[in-house]
């Protein structure tokens, strides 16, 4: 059994990255390894919108991501950085910034780069999907 | 060939890396819908469009294949493809779906001059 | 010992760049758009690294490539065998 | 004098062709020419987003095309089926998807595909930024 | 006539396409990534099209290759020299 | 050369196309902060990072040079770049910041070998 970390820095629908790492994610967990962490950076942070409406043939890629740390705890972190240049925010960072909405919440979690350092760091392998 | 009015979409990405595929072609059964001629040329990796073997992706990724079958009932008819593109691929219109029409590389900036519209995706 | 990962066709630059980086024991696994490679057979890589390059049957299949593969007797990989060959080297390093 | 059309299909921070439309759509007008209308289409609709906030010292590249449409209103048509996908909503389509949050909003407009096309037949020039 | 403005590295795919479609009297504007082109003087179109290559010089600038194209006597255009070319084509192809 | 925890960034994205460039700068730059020996890699078009005439975008793209200055105080020391890469650019090291370290492409390979960790950007 080993600990894996994932780091996606495609978008949905515009990269087949995010498509590439969900399937691996559930492989992982199929072959009876951990996962640590999914890191999202890059265009990867638009995997968390919440505003996301695709049509209904298509797979939800929040919804996919939510439900795997539902049924998994899977930590589901956002490179905060990136995330506010590309218009992904949670309700706290809403407010510093003075806007009325927010598009990111629980279970993704906005967090710094470090996070992915440390995620390469205690798991025992890291896979980039780009 | 020429027609004055004509819109020339071509695709230039294959499906599932990219929604650039979906969305132009998409544009192209937007514009034949409004009535525009419109006519495709597929290069380099959008050729892989045509292959008729093509599913779904793996994970909830839609078929382009479906798609492509439904130009013709918008008079989209001529889907064009270079032989040398596809010679290149090792690939014969035999791999390909139906009403594919082959022209020479050579051929393909006149094809271009023939359109008063062209969209690039 | 690495496992390089290609999500671009074989004529990108970064497919370019991983040949530069694949050492004489790494493997490499073909996916997404990487696995158009089946179209190239004169692509220097399969020269490069006989018998260590893996494509993902599932990219194959959503692609329409499957049989062109397995007529030209590619090795291809399930989801479950790419994970078992990260489980095989320590590194990965994804060229996109 | 002459109509000219932009089609912008690339992410700002993540691809330059917003900056070249951007600063192509300021020359355009600076030569005595008209803008018949700005269309986003692929990853262009994240321009639109009303929740990006780059660090001070980058370009705001939605306040950037706001500002351009009330010096010159130009029209801002967003692709809606492209945007949905992308996590893009305005306020009557984050209704009746159910959604609490919207980041769309005028100058942007959510709009069909036709649109383009329609664009692209009225306009004398139309140029693609991706 | 068309004035094909491209967007990417002279070595991608894109440019490839692009040199397919460039008809006699077409005319190639060199934007973004494209202005690269400045350090490949083997690259075939400046072949294909001599004298109807035009690179964005803001775009030069702001990568650090102005003095080289300067120094091959490449020609530059300003913005709003890129206005006026679309001035003189009544179609424009972008690839990217 | 090979230190046991040190991580190789790989930077193969030039300035003002993307943030790839700026995003894997700053991947680096959070690594050195906390300690982790740092190591570049330029390769293909990354390598215009390194050109020391690069200016700001016109369009308020903010400069990539500062951050390549910044990176020696942050103890990232060794910058390295193939011979056959500049080669191919036709540049030469004058041409680049100071604190580049050239080595041949075949050693490449060994040097990813070195790093325990990687990333590609």
């Amino acid at each position: 059994m080993m600990q894996y970390g994932l780091l996606v820095m495609g978008a949905p629908y515009s990269s087949p990255a995010p498509h590439s790492a969900l399937r691996f994610a559930h492989a992982v967990l199929a072959r009876g390894h951990q996962l640590a962490g999914v890191f999202f950076y890059h265009d990867g942070v638009h995997n968390a919108s919440s505003l996301m409406a695709p049509p209904q043939d298509e797979l939800n890629m929040h919804d996919a991501w939510a439900e795997l740390h539902q049924q998994h705890a899977v930590p589901l972190d956002v490179c905060i950085a990136a995330a506010l240049r590309r218009g992904l925010m949670n309700e706290s960072e809403a407010q510093r910034h003075g806007k009325q909405a927010y598009n990111l919440s629980p279970p993704f979690e906005l967090t710094g780069l470090g996070q992915l350092l440390e995620l390469q760091q205690r798991a025992d392998r890291l896979i980039t999907f780009a | 060939m020429a027609t004055p009015n004509a819109l020339l979409v071509i695709i230039r990405h294959a499906p599932h890396n990219s929604s650039w595929l979906r969305e132009g072609l998409d544009a192209a059964l937007v514009a034949a819908a409004f009535g525009q001629p419109v006519h495709l040329l597929f290069m380099g990796q959008g050729i892989l469009a045509l292959l008729k073997e093509q599913g779904s992706g793996a994970a909830g990724q839609k078929a382009t294949l479906p798609t492509i079958d439904m130009l013709e009932m918008y008079d989209i008819e001529k889907l064009w493809v270079t032989e040398e593109a596809l010679k290149g691929m090792h690939l014969t219109t035999d791999a390909l779906v139906e009403g594919v029409t082959l022209l020479a590389e050579q051929q393909v900036p006149g094809l271009l001059q023939q359109h008063s519209n062209i969209l690039s995706f | 010992m690495i496992l390089h990962i290609l999500t671009k066709a074989p004529d990108s630059s970064a497919a370019a760049q991983m040949q530069q980086a694949v050492g004489a024991q790494d493997s490499v696994l073909l996916i997404e758009e990487a696995v158009t490679a089946a179209l190239a057979p004169a692509w220097e890589a399969w020269e490069q690294c006989p018998s260590r390059i893996f494509l993902l049957l599932e990219d194959l299949k959503s692609r329409g490539l499957a049989s062109i593969a397995a007529e030209h007797q590619l090795p291809t990989l399930e989801m479950d065998g790419f994970v078992a060959l990260t489980e095989q080297y320590t590194k990965t390093v994804t060229w996109y």
